[in-house]
C-alpha cells in the first residue's frame, strides 16, 4: 500500500483525455499548481473539469484553457479570463455553472455516500430548469445529484505517508471535499511527513479518502488581489 | 443629496446587533465593515472558508493561504476559525449567519434578486449569491437607486435572470432605505435632501409612503 | 454577545419540560456530564433525548432515565440499562432505534440546512417502514429527515469565549454534529480559553454554532469497558 | 473438527490484502485484529471515529477518550485519524472501507442477514450495523453454521428481521467456507476433518457443491 509517489509527473501519468476532474482552490488560493502543471506538460484534452473557478489567463486552469485541453468547466464563477471568455462565446468550451454552496455540497454528498442533496440555492431561477423541486416545511428545495469525478486534484500544507491531510487557512475551501470525491484522489503537499508526525485530532482528510500524495515542488501560490491597509 | 457608496455602507451598519454574523458580498457590502460601531460584536464571515474576518494586512505581512471571497488579501482576529466550502455553506443554508448584504442588478416589490447574469453578456457566474439569497433570513440589499440611464432598478418584476426569489428584506439605496413588504416597498427613511418626489419618481415598482419619512442619520 | 456561563445549572436553567435534546457522546465517552447532571437535578421530565446511546444505570442519561425524566429516546444502541429495559417492556418509554450512521447524518443535514437525506441503511428491513424509498443509480434509498432539536448539549475539550470548540480522540463522535443541530446549542469544556487561544486550523466546531459555552467540573469520564492488553 | 472462535479469525485474516481498510465488528470479527499477517498493511476503522485502531492498552495507559465501536479501551497507531460520526459512516456508505467482517444470527441463501433483533427479546439496537451492511462492497460473516439447538443459521430465507439485504458475500462458519453466489451458497472449504455431508445437513439454505471441497488451511 505504497500512496507516495515521487512528482506530479507520476502521480498523474495514468490521467487519460475525456476524464472528468476536480481540481481543489477558490481563485487560485490552494490550487494543487504541479498536479496542474503536469497536466499541461502532458497536453492530455477533452477533459470535464470542476473547479469553482478556472483560473486566471495565465495560471491555474488557465494554463490549461489556453491549450484548449479542457472540454467543459463546471464552476461557480468564472470571470477572471479572458482566454475563457473567448473560447465560451466562440461555442469551444462547454461550460456549467452551479451555485456555490451546491458545488461544495455535491462534493460532501459524494464523498459522504449520499447520492444527492435537497438545497435551496436556485430556486425560482434558471438553475432550477430541468430539475425535481421538492417542498420540505413549506420551503422549497432543489434536488441535486453527488458529483462521480475520476479524479481529484487537490493542495494540502501538510500531508503524511498514509495520505493524511491538513490545510492552511482559507486554502482549505473545496480540497478536501473533493478529496472525498475523486475515484483516484491525488494530494499534492508542501510538507510530506512520515505517518505519526500529525496530531490525529488535526487532520482534516483521513488518509482513507487519498491514494496518491507527493510533495509538491516550486509553489508559486499567486495572489489574484492584492489588497493593503495602510 | 444622494448618498455615496461610502455612506450607504455607513446607513446598512446600523441594522448591525451585538453578537450578529454578518456576510458582506463584494462591492459596497465589504465596506460595511469599515463602518461597525466600536464595542459592538460583529463576525464577519467569507464563505471560501472563514469566520472572523479582520482587515486587510499591512504591506508585506499578506498571506497567499489568506483571502477573503473577493479574492482580497485579508487578516484573521483572535478567535477566527477556517473551515471547508462546505460547512461554509451548511453555516448559511442552517440560518446560523444573522445577516448578509449583498449588491443588486434589481429588486423587485416581492424582494426578488436579479444580481448575477445580463443576458448577451459574458456570464462570470453566480459565485455564492444563489446559496446566500436562498438561505438568509436577513437580506439587505446595497444598491443605486436607477441605472447608469436612470431608469428604477426597483422593479414590479425583475427583467434580469433571477438570483432568488422573496428574499430581500431590506434596501438601502443612494435615494432611501426601504422595506419589502408584502404590499411592495415601504419607504422608511430618505437620503438628507433628497425628496420622497424624486423618489416615487425614480421607484418604478409599488411604492407605499406613510406619513412623514423622515431623513437618515449617517 | 456573551456567550460565557458560570456553570451547567446556569447554562440549562431555561430547559423546559417536554423539550427535545440532544447529547453528544458515544457510549459514555465524550458526554456532557455537567448538564446531564444539572438535567437531573432540575428534574426537567417529559424530555425526548436524541443521542446515540442510553448511558449505563448509574451514569449518563441513565441518571435521567431512573428519574422518568424521558418520554421518548431516539438511539441507536440502548443495550446496556436494566432501568431502560424496564421502562420500555412497561411501556413507560417510547424508544425509536435508528441506524448510528443515519443518525448521525440526519445531525449534520440540520445543521448544514439539508432537509432530508438519502441513505441505503435500513433498505429491506422495517426501518423503511413508512418510509419513501428511491432508487438513484440502481441501488435503493431511504429519505431519512434532518434533525430538529430545541437543545444540543455537547462536551468538547477546550472551547474559546467565542464558542469555537475542539474534541479529543473518539470522544468528538456525536458532539460536533449535534452542536450543529440544536436550536440552542450548550456546550461544556474541560479547558475555556479567551479567543485568539485556539489555532484556527485546529478548530472542529465554530463558535457560530454555539450559543452558550461553561467550563465543565469534576469530569468522571467513567469507562465502561475497560480492556487492556497483557 | 470445527473451528472455534479463534480459528474463524484467523481463517478471515487469510481474505486482508495489503492496504485494506477494515471495519470489524464485534466480538469474533474483533479477533481478526490478531492474525494480521505481519508486514501487511491492514487499517482497521471503527465507526466511532477512528481510522489506524491500535491494540488495547497496557495497564495504567487507557485514555477514557480513546475506545472502539465496542466502548473497549483502544490506543492509535502512528498515523491515526480521528474524525465524527458523520464522517465515519460516509466513508463506510462512500465505500472507501474496502472490507466489513461482522457476526450474524441468520443469513439467507440471497446474501440477507440479520443480527440486530430478535422478537420477544430486549431489542438493543442495530448501532452502525445497517449503515455497514447497506454500504459495504465486501461483507464477510464471521458465524457459527448453527445455533444451539444445532439448526441451521443459513437459510432460505431469514426468519428473524433483517439488518440488510442482499449483502453478505462471503461466510466463514466454524464448518465451512461459503461464497454467497445468485444461486446460493456455494461450499469452497471444510473445517479440517468436517464431512461434506455434515456441513449439506447442517445447511438449510439452498448449497452448491462442486468437486472436491478442500480442507481450509489455517
Amino acid at each position: 500500500m505504497n500512496k507516495i509517489f515521487k512528482n506530479a509527473k507520476e502521480a498523474t501519468a495514468d490521467i487519460k483525455e475525456g476524464v472528468t476532474i476536480m481540481f481543489g482552490g477558490f481563485g487560485l488560493c490552494g490550487i494543487p499548481e504541479n498536479c496542474i502543471a503536469s497536466l499541461v506538460e502532458m497536453k492530455v484534452s477533452n477533459l470535464t473539469c470542476i473547479s469553482n473557478n478556472a483560473g486566471v489567463d495565465d495560471f491555474g486552469i488557465g494554463l490549461m484553457l489556453h491549450q484548449k485541453q479542457v472540454k467543459k468547466m463546471i464552476s461557480s464563477y468564472v470571470g477572471e479570463n479572458a482566454e475563457f471568455e473567448r473560447q465560451l462565446l466562440s461555442g469551444e468550451l462547454e461550460v456549467e455553472l452551479i451555485p456555490q454552496g451546491t458545488l461544495a455540497t455535491r462534493c460532501m454528498a459524494a464523498g459522504y455516500g449520499l447520492p444527492a442533496i435537497y438545497t435551496p440555492a436556485g430556486v425560482g431561477t434558471e438553475v432550477a430548469n430541468g430539475k425535481e423541486i421538492r417542498s420540505f416545511n413549506g420551503k422549497d428545495y432543489l434536488l441535486e445529484m453527488a458529483f462521480d469525478a475520476d479524479f481529484a486534484l487537490v493542495k494540502a500544507w501538510k500531508g503524511d505517508t498514509l495520505g493524511n491531510l491538513i490545510f492552511k487557512g482559507t486554502a482549505r475551501n473545496f480540497n478536501p471535499l473533493m478529496a472525498m470525491a475523486g475515484k483516484i484522489t491525488i494530494a499534492e503537499v508542501e510538507e510530506l511527513l512520515p505517518a505519526g508526525e500529525l496530531d490525529p485530532n488535526e487532520i482534516h482528510t483521513p488518509g482513507i479518502y487519498v491514494n496518491r500524495i507527493f510533495k509538491g515542488e516550486n509553489y508559486e501560490k499567486r495572489i489574484e488581489n492584492l489588497t493593503l491597509s495602510k | 443629496m444622494a448618498l455615496d457608496k461610502f455612506q450607504i455602507a455607513k446607513r446598512i451598519a446600523k441594522e448591525l446587533k451585538d453578537g450578529y454574523y454578518v456576510n458582506l458580498g463584494i462591492g459596497i457590502p465589504t465596506l460595511v465593515a469599515n463602518y461597525i460601531p466600536e464595542g459592538m460584536n460583529v463576525v464577519l464571515q467569507s464563505e471560501n472558508g472563514l469566520l472572523g474576518m479582520g482587515p486587510f494586512p499591512k504591506e508585506g505581512m499578506q498571506d497567499p493561504d489568506l483571502i477573503n471571497a473577493g479574492k482580497q488579501t485579508i487578516t484573521t482576529l483572535p478567535g477566527s476559525v477556517f473551515f471547508d466550502s462546505a460547512m461554509s455553506f451548511g453555516m448559511i443554508r442552517s440560518g446560523k449567519v444573522n445577516l448578509t448584504v449583498l449588491g443588486a442588478m434589481e429588486v423587485s416589490e416581492k424582494g426578488d434578486i436579479a444580481n448575477w447574469k445580463i443576458p448577451g453578456k459574458m456570464v462570470k457566474g453566480m459565485g455564492g449569491a444563489m446559496d446566500l439569497v436562498a438561505s438568509a433570513k436577513n437580506i439587505i440589499v446595497a444598491m443605486m437607486h436607477t441605472n447608469p440611464k436612470g431608469e428604477s432598478k426597483l422593479l414590479t418584476q425583475c427583467a434580469l435572470p433571477l438570483t432568488g426569489v422573496s428574499c430581500v428584506k431590506k434596501i438601502v439605496s443612494d435615494l432611501a432605505v426601504l422595506d419589502v413588504t408584502e404590499k411592495g416597498f415601504k419607504l422608511l427613511e430618505r437620503a438628507p435632501g433628497v425628496t420622497v418626489d424624486e423618489i416615487i419618481s425614480k421607484t418604478q415598482g409599488n411604492l407605499i409612503v406613510e406619513g412623514e419619512i423622515p431623513e437618515m442619520i449617517l
